[in-house]
């Protein structure tokens, strides 16, 4: 495995009183795709917002290319070269497409990369060329999830923190969706950190996966692995023994509990 | 820390929690009963501080529940007080029937405001009740037939049914009823659809709108609602001042009854029974300060050396008497609410409260206040 | 001067008024333009601008009577001073409250305000003051109006300030991560955007404007602590314009100068003061979000 | 007689034509879907039918009546109800505030009566606490009765909003994606709801979803639209097997 260039260890962030996540620890080699896979409120959106800067760790450090960031202001944290995508098409309502995208490449100064960037999202998402001069408030909700990837990779970022990119895309954007984030992981070497739903997507592009439950890592392994594993199966990849679930309503205990 | 046990939906339906909480407000309901023994001296002050308490229930209501600030509701209090005192006065009807008058026809221009303020959200609704009450502030003026413009109207002491209730302790008994009375009437509104409706609103029209609120009647009757309170604590205010005149009905006090809400606590009455104990008696306060604080710092000061304390007594005297230090003070207070307790008193009340039923296990982290965003509100 | 005309008299008379009116508005509209200006970038809305402006009116007189400094100095004294003081008060205050709900934010802007004019009233005391310009007492007749030049220099002065923030706004890179932080802080941070500093940068922009817009008006009125309460006004230009539009709260400005001189002129005592006011409820009965203003509904 | 007819729907936002002409009919009792790909104009139609949106033209027909100029607020009344993709409920207070606003539509108290909170108000108010207990039971949120909306897990709110809209007592809910978000445990349980919501309590549901499983799993009829017109009506297979659906939203 290569160098790690994101290290966590033992994390521990609060949302008021309540402890979101419960010590965490692992890394992100360097040009590698990570995934957290987790139901809903298990803190998986927590550590992403941790590792950007956007919340404070109670306890635990956050290292970056050999630097310890926790707790850093989240602009210094996107120069340092993280972009999150974050849940939720984060956009900036009244500014133009363009003028959003532009706004990702804030932190750089080479015009002409920021050109050529520019033109690579439009192939990538042909859509947001043609409503460039649109207001983005006025974009549906997928496209402006779109805008929000296109966003993120404009400022060229050495890693990208992703959360749930596919979150109310039809399945065809999903597809081209992970498409893109391989190519940008195979062919600008981007390191990505991925937190997603749609486990059976996430499994198949990611290299290494963790299994967070309630604040917790309950478990983790290659993604090869992972997806031999019954749990996940039945609970991530909604895979049922020729659809048992399709009638029954009791659910089996998971076993790592 | 004590749990209710709740054997039947209606137990939610109670203004009070339980027995325990009742017991307390009837404590303090004796200790009211009593209070005028115990300091006759300060019932003035106190009659003008269940006014006050009206005048936050009433932008209670507005800003803190419906979530529509205004800026002036200054501009009610006087529609309120002229309607009373013309109407008792220069028409010599029955006090009762002034009060009347001053709810109705301050419900009536509220929901005047109310109508056009539909359609407007935050700041623009703000900036159009200071247009409006500067407006009223004009009229007040102009309008000399009625309000007796800039020379001023004086009031008398109120003749309830005959009776004269002009005393001390009388008319503090009258303002403490009035006052009782507005919680009853606005507490039985908030546990009933009319109140929910309003906080629908505050929180989400769009899903307010989507659950059957007809947005127009709710935003409506919350402006009337608040205004008729408003009204009736004008008619109080009158007498409580005696003199009536268009200058005293300033966007200055819009504000100090926004700083009431602000500083009691937002979206409770607790908070707006704060607030006003607050605002009221702080000017009381600072003008007891402004005796004694030179006497003290000179004694302090006297130490160090024979001509110290009377130098430190000049100085601090003639800074304390500056005209200009009391809005100042206001501000300052202000301030430091809203950096170090945006909850206003209310909140800080319900932390220490929270403090002692769960002694020893308070946690500091639970009302830690984590990094926050803003997002654009122009999104509503 | 006697015209030959007696409709001459009346025209020249209106010419007067509107020329007034332009200055007078182009006043509100630099205040306004102050508000709007806060608003576009960190959608407060600041009570305390007018008072940012009686500080600006009162440091330029302090520099210009007391140490007898020349007025271009002075004003450019005062606009860094009134500026670096906005940073200062953004990085010490008005920081630690974005996020909390609007209402809280306005309420605090509220009791700066009035901590400013106390302060204003401890150092400076209640009296009035006159200060001495170039352009003081100075006018040139055109075509029978009397062109005062305190009044050319007024608008000259806020038409190329609005010119220029609104090109600063709209086509540089700065200008629109401001805008950006003020519509999605979070996003803002994401890309990397010194949200702090840009906020600390428009509030010295915004002050150094009250304190230009100050000085300008110090000759027209007279300073006090109370130049501040034009603020008041002045919203009525910014919601008239659309809260957000920067041609909107120069256009609205204008408007409510021109609607105070000739309601002066041509109506009923007592009008003056509320015929502004008048107009804005009834515009924003028509169109609530003022004249430039749009709204946008939150998507479902 | 169908519930819901949409007769030549038109949306246009500046510009632009979200909706261009879509014309369906729902049966009561059934669940209908709509597809289609993002910007397509699903959530633009959603949002006409609960009457959030002006028609450009076009008219919608509810029971027999024509509701194409009905105010929004009238539409609970009349029995349509609805989620928002986006989740908007009011999130500092508890489920049952939540929830008991839900009964707005069938508010009968006057203003006075409330003010006075006479005994009458008392009974409508214990009245509409059972008929949201019932929801409550309904969809197993005991556990979350007095919990704040803001500490929730989002799964749980998707649930508390579908619970708020059927506390309207609705013969039409409509549901805008009630899966995204969800993981796929989750997204299991909300078809179990579906199901119980159509054939418990006999509520017609349109939807708008992504996920094709759900789609599949409980759908009786699906529309696909693409640049706001209709390109496929069916069952969940015949829809997925079209060619212009696989080619514009599922995707080779």
């Amino acid at each position: 495995m290569a160098d790690p260039l994101l290290t966590v260890t033992n994390l521990e962030t609060y949302y008021g009183p309540i402890m979101a996540i419960r010590g965490i620890s692992f890394v992100v080699p360097e040009r590698s795709v990570v995934t957290i896979l987790g139901a809903n409120g298990a803190g998986k959106s927590t550590i992403l917002k941790t590792v950007s800067g956007v919340m404070d760790p109670q306890k635990g450090t956050v290292t970056f290319a050999g630097r310890e960031i926790q707790g850093m202001d989240p602009d210094r944290v996107t120069r340092l070269g993280i972009s999150h995508v974050p849940e939720g098409r984060e956009v900036f309502p009244f500014l133009s497409v363009r003028e959003n995208l532009m706004m990702g490449a804030f932190t750089r100064r080479d015009a002409a990369g920021v050109g050529e960037d520019l033109e690579l999202v439009y192939s990538y998402f042909p859509v947001l060329r043609s409503r460039a001069e649109q207001r983005a408030g006025s974009l549906s909700g997928g496209e402006q999830q779109m805008l929000a990837i296109s966003r993120a990779l404009m400022a060229r970022p050495r890693m990208m923190l992703l959360d749930e990119p596919s979150l109310g895309l039809s399945p065809r954007l999903v597809k081209e969706i992970f498409e893109i984030i391989a190519r940008i992981n195979r062919e600008r070497g981007v390191t990505v950190l991925l937190v997603e739903q749609n486990a059976n997507m996430a499994l198949h592009i990611a290299d290494y996966g963790y299994v967070l439950e309630v604040g917790r890592i309950v478990m983790e392994d290659t993604c090869a692995r992972l997806l031999e594993k019954e749990d996940i199966k039945e609970f991530y990849l909604g895979m049922k023994e020729s659809g048992v679930r399709g009638t029954r309503r009791w659910k089996r205990k998971k076993t790592w509990r | 820390m004590r749990f209710v046990f709740k054997t039947s939906y209606a137990q939610d339906l109670e203004i009070f929690r339980d027995d325990v909480q009742r017991n307390w407000y009837v404590a303090l309901l004796v200790g009211l009963l009593v209070l005028p023994l115990l300091i006759p001296a300060y019932l003035v002050d106190v009659s003008l501080v269940f006014i006050y308490g009206l005048c936050g229930i009433s932008l209670m209501v507005l800003a803190g529940y419906t979530g529509l600030v205004s800026l002036g509701h200054a501009a009610f209090l006087g529609i309120g007080a002229y309607t009373h005192v013309y109407a008792i006065h220069d028409l010599g009807l029955p006090w009762v029937v002034g009060v009347a008058l001053a709810c109705a026809v301050t419900a009536a221009v509220g929901v005047l405001v109310g109508l056009p303020a539909l359609r407007m959200t935050g700041v623009y609704l703000s900036i159009a009740t200071l247009a409006f009450a500067l407006i009223i502030q004009e009229v007040l003026t102009r309008w000399e037939r009625v309000t007796g413009g800039l020379k001023g109207k004086p009031v008398d002491k109120p003749v309830v049914f005959g009776i004269y209730l002009g005393g001390d302790a009388a008319f503090y008994f009258v303002c403490l009823a009035f006052l009782i009375g507005a919680l009853w009437l606005t507490g039985n509104l908030l546990r009933a659809p009319t109140g929910r409706a309003w906080v629908a609103i505050r929180d989400s029209e769009i899903a307010a709108q989507s659950m059957g609120v007809n947005l127009a009647v709710y935003k409506t009757s919350a402006f009337a609602y608040s205004a008729a309170l408003m009204g009736v604590a004008g008619a109080l205010f009158a007498h409580k001042i005696g003199f009536l005149a268009p200058d005293i009905f300033t966007v200055l006090l819009s504000i100090q009854f926004l700083l009431m809400v602000v500083v009691g606590g937002l979206g409770s009455l607790h908070g707006a029974l704060f607030g006003a104990v607050f605002v009221a008696l702080l000017p009381v306060a600072i003008s007891q300060a402004r005796d004694a604080v030179p006497a003290w710092l000179s004694a302090l000061a006297s130490p160090l050396g024979k001509d110290a304390g009377a130098a430190t007594f000049l100085a601090v005297d003639r800074f304390v008497k500056k005209p200009g230090l009391e809005p100042g003070l206001f501000g300052l207070i202000l301030v430091l609410f809203i950096l170090f307790e945006p909850l206003g008193i209310y909140g800080r009340w319900r932390k220490i409260q929270l403090y002692f039923s769960t002694f020893p296990l308070y946690k500091r982290a639970t009302f830690r206040r984590q990094k926050s965003y803003m997002r654009s509100e122009r999104l509503r | 001067m006697r015209s030959a005309h007696p409709g001459e008299d009346a025209l020249d008379t209106i010419l007067q008024l509107v020329l007034n009116g332009l200055a007078v508005g182009c006043i509100y509209g630099l205040v306004a333009l102050g508000f709007v200006l806060i608003y576009k970038a960190t959608e407060l809305v600041n009570f305390a601008q007018g008072d940012l402006l009686m500080l600006g009116a009162f440091t330029c007189y302090m520099f210009v009577v007391w140490y007898g400094v020349g007025y271009w100095v002075a004003l450019a004294l005062a606009v860094a001073l009134v500026a670096l003081f906005g940073a200062v008060l953004d990085a010490t205050i008005l920081r630690r409250v974005i996020g909390q709900p609007q209402f809280s934010v306005v309420m605090l802007t509220i009791g700066l305000g009035a901590i400013f004019r106390s302060f204003a009233s401890i150092a400076w005391g209640s009296e009035i003051y006159t200060l001495p310009t170039p352009f003081s007492a100075r006018a040139t007749r055109v075509a029978g109006v009397a062109v005062s030049h305190e009044y050319v220099s007024i608008i000259v002065g806020t038409v190329a300030l609005c010119a220029v923030l609104y090109a600063f706004f709209t086509f540089t890179r700065v200008g629109l991560a401001m805008q950006a932080a003020s519509q999605n802080q979070l996003a803002a941070y994401y890309m990397g955007i010194p949200v702090k500093l840009m906020f600390s940068l428009i509030w010295a922009i915004s002050a150094g404007v009250a304190a230009i817009a100050g000085v300008l008006l110090a000759p027209v009125s007279l300073i006090d602590i109370n130049l501040g309460f034009i603020g008041l006004k002045a919203f009525a230009a910014a919601v008239l314009g659309g809260f957000g539009s920067i041609p909107g709260a120069l256009v609205g400005g204008v408007t409510i100068g021109l609607i105070e001189l000739f309601s002066g002129a041509y109506l009923p005592q007592g009008f003056k003061d509320v015929a502004a006011y008048v107009v804005l409820l009834v515009v924003l009965a028509v169109r609530p979000q003022g004249m430039f203003g749009a709204i946008v509904r939150k998507k479902v | 007689m169908s519930l819901l007819a949409a007769d030549g729907l038109v949306m246009d936002f500046g510009g632009l034509r979200a909706v261009d002409g879509v014309s369906f009919e729902i049966e009561p009792a059934e669940v209908f879907t709509i597809i289609g790909p993002n910007g397509a104009g699903k959530t633009t139609i959603f949002n006409l039918v609960s009457r959030i949106y002006e028609p450009t033209a076009g008219r919608l027909i509810f029971d027999g009546e024509d509701i194409t100029r009905v105010p929004p607020h009238e539409i609970a009344r009349r029995g349509i109800a609805r989620t928002f993709q986006n989740i908007e409920l009011f999130e500092h207070a508890t489920v049952l505030q939540n929830l008991l606003l839900g009964r707005h539509a069938h508010k009968r108290s006057r203003f006075v009566e409330e003010l006075l909170f006479l005994p009458r108000v008392r009974e409508l108010e214990l009245e509409h606490r059972e008929a949201v207990e019932r929801v409550i039971d309904f969809l197993d949120l005991q556990p979350h009765r007095d919990s704040l909306v803001v500490n929730l897990a989002y799964g749980v709110r998707k649930v508390v909003e579908m619970a708020r809209a059927l506390c309207t007592r609705p013969r039409l809910l409509l549901l805008d994606e009630p899966s995204s978000g969800l993981s796929v445990e989750e997204t299991e349980d909300m078809a179990f709801w579906i199901q119980d919501i159509r054939t418990i309590l006999g509520v017609t549901v349109l939807m708008v979803e992504h996920d094709m499983s759900l789609v599949s799993s409980v759908s009786d009829r699906v529309l696909a639209v693409n640049y706001g017109r209709p390109i496929a009506l069916g069952t969940a297979r015949e829809v997925q097997e079209h060619p212009d659906v696989i080619k514009a939203y599922l995707g080779g």
